[in-house]
């Protein structure tokens, strides 16, 4: 495999810097919550990463469309490897949800919409791995990979919107209109609100180095493959 | 109002799984690459050995 | 009729056919011959328009594949080492079934005739699960040329089938090649393919190694052609 | 047999519809022989309807509420069933490459699989909603719960059969097809429950309406989608 190219090594040293300043930044920089305090500092890094689940997600669903436009290998190891990050870090936003819902909403689980979508997304996902799991030939495991993404892609939207239907949420809707009946919200002061994005920022840095790190395991593991069928 | 001692045991558990998750996955990246490349190295020395 | 150019096939990173030539003219009989895993049946299955050339040019019947498939379709003929038959219908219903997916006129008259030829006229009632390996492949060669196909693809056909089954069906398949049909068929079996082709021609390493015609190579030098055509290709 | 040539010129090809019927007549008469198929869902649907009355204790009360949910879950485990036998029969014999050898459009295909499955999963339902009435005493006969059953089964089954015929053509094919459709299909399955309890519990029309659209809404989507992507499932 070729070495690491200067852009991503860069791309390493600033992620992990990012990481820290956030890490300091929610710590030292953003102020004490009234009623949650402490365990509302989960919320930043909880809605960092599922923003960078729902990356995962988007990339996942593009690359399955562009697959089955193109039948190119390429796109296949991209898409992936927006699977396994979405999968790996919609998993800690369900993880981290729970801890902060225990104390907050007295319940570690709770059927709110965005947890229940969260976490059939993450179903569909596994689902996805076995699938592939099941397929030898790379070609027709990457064109069912793709058309299974492309139909979990179209069926997660409408599951939240169904469960939206279905369940009035008490999950806290923090940007926009303060949902009344939302346990768990809060008046976000400016310096939150800046963490925040910053946390969103950081995070979205560390989405493109995983992303790029996981996209060169792809080559690295196709390349083995080929070479393993032309051996045997 | 939740008591502070109670809220900063849920914080600290939360940051921890920020942490371990994504580190637990790091690492399994290093491990899979580092296969993968011995399989490759392998594999080469196969082909070496055993020219077509 | 079938035109071949340059063909590459790949499965993911793995190729298959590389730079494939192939042509065949109206009427002949081709037995394709090759080692297990040489590409046979891969080959085969993009001229049936059942799987994608990755590049180069492929006519079938005056066609080009992939673009054109649905015409090459209705003019070709599929009998594999499967049977392609439903069990739990009779052998009438299969030919019906895929006499409706060919829109075959006139399909009662044309399939007595089917049934008279592959000799099942008294067995037409029955389910094909109740037959023997060797009459399924009789009415999938029926069935392959319900529609009156111009060219024939045969994949191994003698898969399975005892000395009595396939001296039958030998019988048959130069019967349903006779009609000016023209037909490829892979076989890695020498001796049975001796006395039906035309021509043979050799698949190794993923191109046609050796091509030659019955007629140029005096008899029983089949083996010895093949041979030579296997050492020519490493 | 006649000359060749001369057909040649002007080879027929079928309409769209009628290789859809005839698929769907070559899936009924296969099944009106054999039974395989429908008996075996049917029989797995009592038996899911027996293990739930054990399960769940039903008594009056709770059967009123747990009857619509009951129902789609017992509808969805046999509807795996008939999806992957129907498939594995497709794929058993190569009668899949026969099917694809054919000179119709692919969704032609699609569409005649998936209105044979509709169809042993209406007959199934059929079966099973008047026995369920019997054993638990429940009156099933609603006109607006035949129309969810229909919406239900229509999109269970387009998604259904466009994922079994890619499960079919896996190494792990009898135990994938659930672990593909149950995540993929819960929009459906959320949606009738409360339509079904809706109508059972006679609520107005216009409270139910909204699981009724989302049922329409998802049939329409995921038909679309599947006949979209059909081909990349069964062209190599």
């Amino acid at each position: 495999m070729k070495p690491q190219p200067v852009a991503l090594k860069v791309l390493n040293v600033v992620s992990v810097l990012l990481f820290l300043a956030a890490l300091g930044m929610v710590f030292l920089y953003a102020p004490l919550e009234e009623t949650m305090n402490y365990v509302q500092k989960i919320f930043y890094f909880h809605v960092a990463n599922a923003w960078v689940g729902m990356l995962g997600f988007i990339a996942a669903a593009v690359a399955g469309v562009v697959y089955l436009v193109k039948h190119d290998q390429k796109w296949d190891i991209i898409e992936l490897a927006a699977v396994e990050i979405s999968l790996i870090f919609f998993i800690t936003t369900i993880i981290t949800g729970s801890i902060w819902a225990r104390p907050v909403w007295n319940t570690w689980w709770t059927w709110d919409t965005r947890l229940t979508t969260a976490t059939i997304l993450e179903m569909i996902y596994i689902a996805y791995l076995l699938l592939r799991q099941g397929i030898e030939d790379p070609d027709r495991r990457a064109r069912f990979g793709a058309v299974y993404t492309i139909i979990g892609a179209i069926s997660v939207p409408i599951t939240f919107l169904s469960i939206r239907i279905v369940s009035r949420t008490i999950h806290p809707v923090v940007i926009g209109a303060t949902n009344g009946t939302a346990t768990g919200s809060f008046n976000m002061a400016p310096q939150m609100l800046f963490t925040m994005f910053f946390a969103l920022f950081t995070f979205s840095a560390i989405f493109v180095t995983l992303f790029w790190h996981r996209i060169r395991l792809g080559q690295l593991a196709q390349q083995v493959e080929q070479l393993k069928l032309e051996e045997f | 109002m939740l008591e502070y001692s109670v809220s900063i045991k849920y914080m600290l558990a939360g940051y921890t799984v920020f942490l371990a998750v994504p580190a637990v996955y790091l690492i399994s990246l290093v491990i899979r690459v580092r296969n993968l490349k011995r399989d490759l190295q392998t594999m080469k020395e196969f082909q070496k050995k055993n020219p077509k | 009729m079938i035109t071949v150019k340059k063909l590459v096939k790949r499965f993911g990173l793995k190729t298959v056919l590389r730079g494939l030539d192939f042509e065949v003219q109206e009427g002949e009989f081709v037995a394709l011959l090759g080692p297990n895993g040489a590409g046979k049946t891969t080959f085969l299955r993009i001229l049936a328009t059942l799987s994608r050339p990755s590049f180069g040019e492929v006519r079938v019947a005056g066609h080009r594949l992939p673009a054109e498939a649905a015409a090459v379709r209705s003019n070709l003929g599929v009998v594999s080492h499967l049977p392609l038959l439903y069990g739990d219908l009779t052998a009438e219903e299969n030919l019906q079934f895929y006499g409706r997916m060919y829109g075959v006129f006139e399909l009662r008259k044309r399939i007595d005739e089917i049934l008279e030829l592959v000799g099942l006229t008294s067995r037409r009632r029955d389910l094909v699960r109740t037959f023997s390996r060797g009459m399924q492949q009789r009415l999938a060669i029926g069935r392959a040329i319900l529609p009156n196909p111009e060219v024939l693809l045969f994949d191994e056909p003698h898969t399975g089938l005892d000395q009595d089954a396939c001296d039958m069906l030998d019988g048959l398949l130069r019967e349903v090649a006779g009609k000016g049909r023209t037909v490829v068929m892979t076989s890695h079996d020498l001796a049975r393919v001796e006395d039906l082709a035309s021509r043979f021609d050799v698949l190794s390493r993923g191109i046609i190694s050796a091509s030659s015609k019955r007629n140029e190579m005096g008899k029983n030098n089949l083996l010895d052609f093949y041979r030579k055509a296997l050492a020519a290709a490493v | 047999m006649n000359n060749i040539q001369e057909i040649a010129e002007h080879k027929p090809t079928p309409g769209f519809f009628s290789a859809v019927g005839a698929i769907i007549w070559k899936d009924l008469s296969a099944e009106l022989r054999s039974r395989e198929l429908l008996s075996a869902m049917l029989v797995f649907a009592l038996l899911v309807v027996l293990i739930f009355n054990f399960a769940l204790e039903l008594d009056a009360g709770t059967r009123r509420v747990a009857t619509p949910g009951i129902l789609w879950a017992t509808f969805a485990f046999a509807g795996t069933l008939g999806l992957n036998r129907s498939m594995a029969v497709e794929k058993d014999r190569g009668c899949l490459d026969g099917l694809l050898l054919a000179p119709v459009d692919r969704s032609a295909i699609y569409f005649g699989k998936t209105i044979s499955n509709l169809a042993f999963m209406l007959i199934v339902e059929a079966v099973v909603l008047p026995i369920y009435s019997v054993l638990y005493n429940t009156n099933l006969f609603n006109p607006g719960l035949i129309v969810v059953i229909l919406l239900g089964s229509v999109g269970y089954v387009a998604v259904g059969t466009l994922l079994s015929s890619m499960a079919v053509q896996t190494r792990t094919r009898d135990v994938l097809l659930p672990i593909l459709l149950f995540p993929v299909v819960i929009p459906i399955l959320i949606a009738a429950v409360k339509a079904s309890s809706g109508f059972l519990q006679g609520l107005a029309l216009t409270d139910v309406m909204p699981y009724i659209n989302l049922l329409i809404v998802y049939d329409v989507i995921f038909i679309a989608a599947a006949y979209m992507v059909f081909d990349f499932v069964v062209e190599e």
